[in-house]
């Protein structure tokens, strides 16, 4: 079968630096794949090529058969990304940005209020501003959003951070369900003992290059 | 007289064409410089001010023509059978040497207002059309700089000037019909005798030379500024590969 | 100089247009190839289709 | 999903933030009548101030819609919503028109408040004979400036010093919204004797404008908001 991500000779460059220095990467369907190296290594710009965001300067990149070289937008309706920033709307409420990206999506009204469930984030705390929740809280209502799109392609970047124990429990079965479900998972962490056990396989990324 | 010698210092952009070029321009500008300065006559109206027409109605010429070719080279690069690069840094040389040219041009223009109609500045169309001009393509460069890769950089600035090409008419009609009692374009030609006429056609032959000359070679300096960012990415892609090597 | 062209008030007027004009160009060209003398060498010959 | 369900669904979204936060009611207004007030310290003669009243409107509304367009991609910035959007596979078409669609609906609002305030504080006076004029005057301009505000909003969005980069490269541009606005304003208002049907004419400049950055955005602003 052919792979869901498969990265040869990939070069990619970030305000002249090269961020990735030929990374070589093949990942199959219903995956979850642990990417771990010291920060700096490539991780970030990795994930954010995969979505389209990063252009490939050399090399070769087919993200769920589009050739993402050639056109890095093909692959992006399917694909989900949670990055640094949350993506969230401040001043609206949780379950709004919930519905909003969800809608994005194409998603039901049931599916969004299920993705709020699925990340505790029902009841007195969906109509609260995203302004007035603490790190952890955006986090989760960032993985609604995720969960609302269902997307084929997860990539997460570090994902666990500002989590409490609860929240992490939440992601890693949510994960699990979506790879049980054929998703493909890409996870970019530093807890690497929690990110290990969740993981299918896991490569280091070092000087922009994938170690498996 | 301003040292525009090219023949010393050219080299590394310089070609025979662009010398021949070059030196073309710089007699051209010499002749010009003595025949409107010296050998031509006083106007009868305009005393020595028509002498200041001879390098503005050439520079504000070429002005508009550095952003025809701006628009041109803009469009061609977005059209994908001819994408190039080389478009795409003939449309920013083009405009840089447009946005000179209208600078010196707002400059003699209103030093010949000042001298014919007794005022730096009058709200014409033709004039307030120029200034919108020159402030629009002052934004063209800086959009130019914003950053990205050389594509990206390409396919944004290209938008913007086709945009802004199609805006000056905009611009244009709007002044004219916000003004319907405009000046009098009163650049009076024909009231130049021939050796007036004459010195006109020079100063229009010398500054056409001169753009041409200058955005051969400011091209050409892109080009190699565009080249050297690619290169420092290889040197740059040896030290990244080496550090993941050392863990 | 100033005979030929028959002195007057207008004159001053007449020398800075074409001051700012050729002087403002020779200044943008002198930046120019000052630009390209100080890159040439670090670009390689294959980067220089024209030379 | 279509561009134009898209559209609408960003356009809502806009429009609900604003409702939440308040930034256009409770800064933008204030900041706005703040601007027709100092306008006439500096033109501290009735005479003048109602004949220039139409150009003053519209002059408040293209400062006022700086920070406008500023607010409105500062919302996308903030959080990274931008890039979101993008690997969202949203169509930039839908991104453009939707944005736009809010911008437009404030900007109403504030033209409708300075227009109050030329009639309160400058004693413009409106013929009902020119509302037709008004209003068609009002709707042509305030859709090319949504259309300019948004295309040139999303091209500075992302990049260093993007408060002084938007107006050197809006201001320019709308300068025909403003000489066209103003004069069919006049003209529906009678300033200086002129007559209604003078300024139709104004009315086909400020519709081409609108058609022109309308096509333009829809069918670019993918490659200009793309970092």
């Amino acid at each position: 079968m052919e792979p869901v991500v498969h990265l040869s000779g990939v070069v990619a460059v970030l305000g002249g630096f090269p961020v990735l220095a030929g990374a070589d990467l093949d990942v199959e369907r219903g995956e979850i794949l642990l990417l771990r190296g010291p920060n700096g290594a490539g991780k970030t710009s990795l994930l954010r090529l995969c979505a389209g965001l990063l252009p490939v300067e050399r090399g070769e990149a087919i993200v769920l058969g589009h050739d993402i070289a050639a056109d890095r937008t093909a692959a992006r309706h399917r694909v989900g990304l949670l990055g640094h920033a949350n993506g969230l709307y401040a001043d609206l409420s949780v379950a709004d940005n919930v519905a909003f990206w969800g809608a994005t999506a194409g998603a039901t009204q049931q599916e969004v209020a299920a993705s709020l469930d699925r990340m505790g984030l029902s009841g007195r705390l969906a109509k609260v501003p995203v302004a007035r929740l603490s790190a952890g809280q955006r986090r989760r209502t960032a993985l609604a959003c995720l969960v609302a799109r269902r997307a084929e392609l997860w990539l997460l970047d570090e994902p666990h951070a500002g989590l409490d124990a609860a929240g992490r429990d939440d992601l890693d079965a949510t994960l699990r369900e979506a790879a049980a479900a054929g998703a493909t998972v890409m996870v970019a962490s530093h807890e690497l003992e929690r990110a290990g056990a969740l993981a299918h396989r896991v490569v280091d990324i070092v000087g922009g290059q994938v170690r498996e | 007289m301003p040292d525009l010698s090219p023949v010393s210092i050219a080299r590394p952009t310089g070609t025979r064409v662009s010398r021949v070029l070059g030196i073309a321009s710089l007699v051209g500008i010499v002749w010009l410089v003595v025949f409107g300065l010296f050998l031509s006559p006083n106007d009868a109206t305009q005393k020595a001010g028509v002498r200041i027409l001879y390098i503005h109605v050439p520079s504000a010429w070429l002005a508009y023509l550095a952003f025809i070719v701006t628009g041109i080279s803009s469009a061609a690069y977005l059209f994908k059978r001819t994408r190039s690069l080389t478009w795409d840094r003939i449309a920013g040389a083009s405009a840089e040497v447009g946005v000179l040219f209208m600078g010196v041009t707002l400059v003699s223009g209103s030093l010949w207002g000042r001298i014919s109609w007794g005022i730096y500045w009058t709200w014409d169309s033709r004039l307030t059309t120029t200034a919108f001009l020159f402030v629009t393509y002052i934004g063209y460069l800086a959009v130019r700089g914003l950053g990205g890769t050389h594509q990206q950089r390409a396919r944004r600035s290209a938008i913007i000037a086709l945009l802004a090409t199609l805006e000056v008419p905009l611009v244009h009609f709007s002044v004219k019909w916000w003004r319907p009692l405009h000046q009098q374009e009163s650049v009076a030609e024909g009231k130049l005798n021939g050796l007036m006429l004459f010195t006109l056609f020079v100063g229009i032959i010398a500054f056409t030379l001169l753009y041409v000359w200058l955005v051969l070679h400011r091209q050409r300096v892109l080009a190699m500024e565009d080249a050297l960012d690619d290169q420092g990415l290889d040197t740059a892609l040896a030290e990244r590969r080496a550090e993941g090597a050392q863990i | 100089m100033l005979a030929s062209m028959g002195v007057s008030e207008q004159t001053p007027y007449v020398i800075i247009s074409y001051v700012v004009t050729l002087g403002g160009i020779a200044v943008f060209a002198w930046r120019m190839l000052a630009r390209a003398r100080k890159i040439a060498p670090q670009v390689s010959e294959e980067d220089r289709p024209w030379t | 999903m279509s561009t134009w369900r898209i559209a609408r669904l960003i356009a809502a979204k806009d429009l609900r933030i604003e409702l939440r936060s308040r930034v256009v009611t409770n800064q933008v207004l204030p900041f706005a009548a703040l601007v027709m007030v100092m306008f006439a310290f500096a033109l501290d003669n009735d005479n003048v101030l109602t004949r220039v009243a139409p150009g003053l409107v519209w002059l408040a509304t293209m400062f006022s819609m700086l920070v406008l367009v500023q607010r409105s991609f500062a919302v996308e910035s903030a959080d990274g919503a931008l890039d979101a959007l993008q690997v969202a596979g949203v169509r930039p078409a839908g991104i453009f028109l939707g944005k736009s669609m809010a911008l437009a609906a404030q900007l109403a609002v504030l033209e409708v408040v300075l227009l109050l305030a030329a009639i309160v504080l400058y004693q413009a006076e409106v013929a009902w004979s020119g509302a037709v004029l008004l209003v068609t005057t009002f709707v042509a301009a305030t859709t090319g400036l949504a259309f300019v505000g948004t295309l040139y909003g999303g091209l500075a969005a992302g990049a260093k010093g993007r408060e002084t980069l938007l107006p050197l490269l809006m201001l320019p541009v709308v300068a025909p919204v403003l000489i066209g606005a103003t004069r069919a304003t006049e003209a529906a208002f009678g300033t200086n004797g002129a007559s209604s049907s003078e300024g139709w004419p104004w009315i086909g400049l400020l519709a081409l404008f609108a058609a022109l950055f309308g096509t333009g955005g829809t069918l670019a602003f993918g490659s200009l908001i793309d970092e």
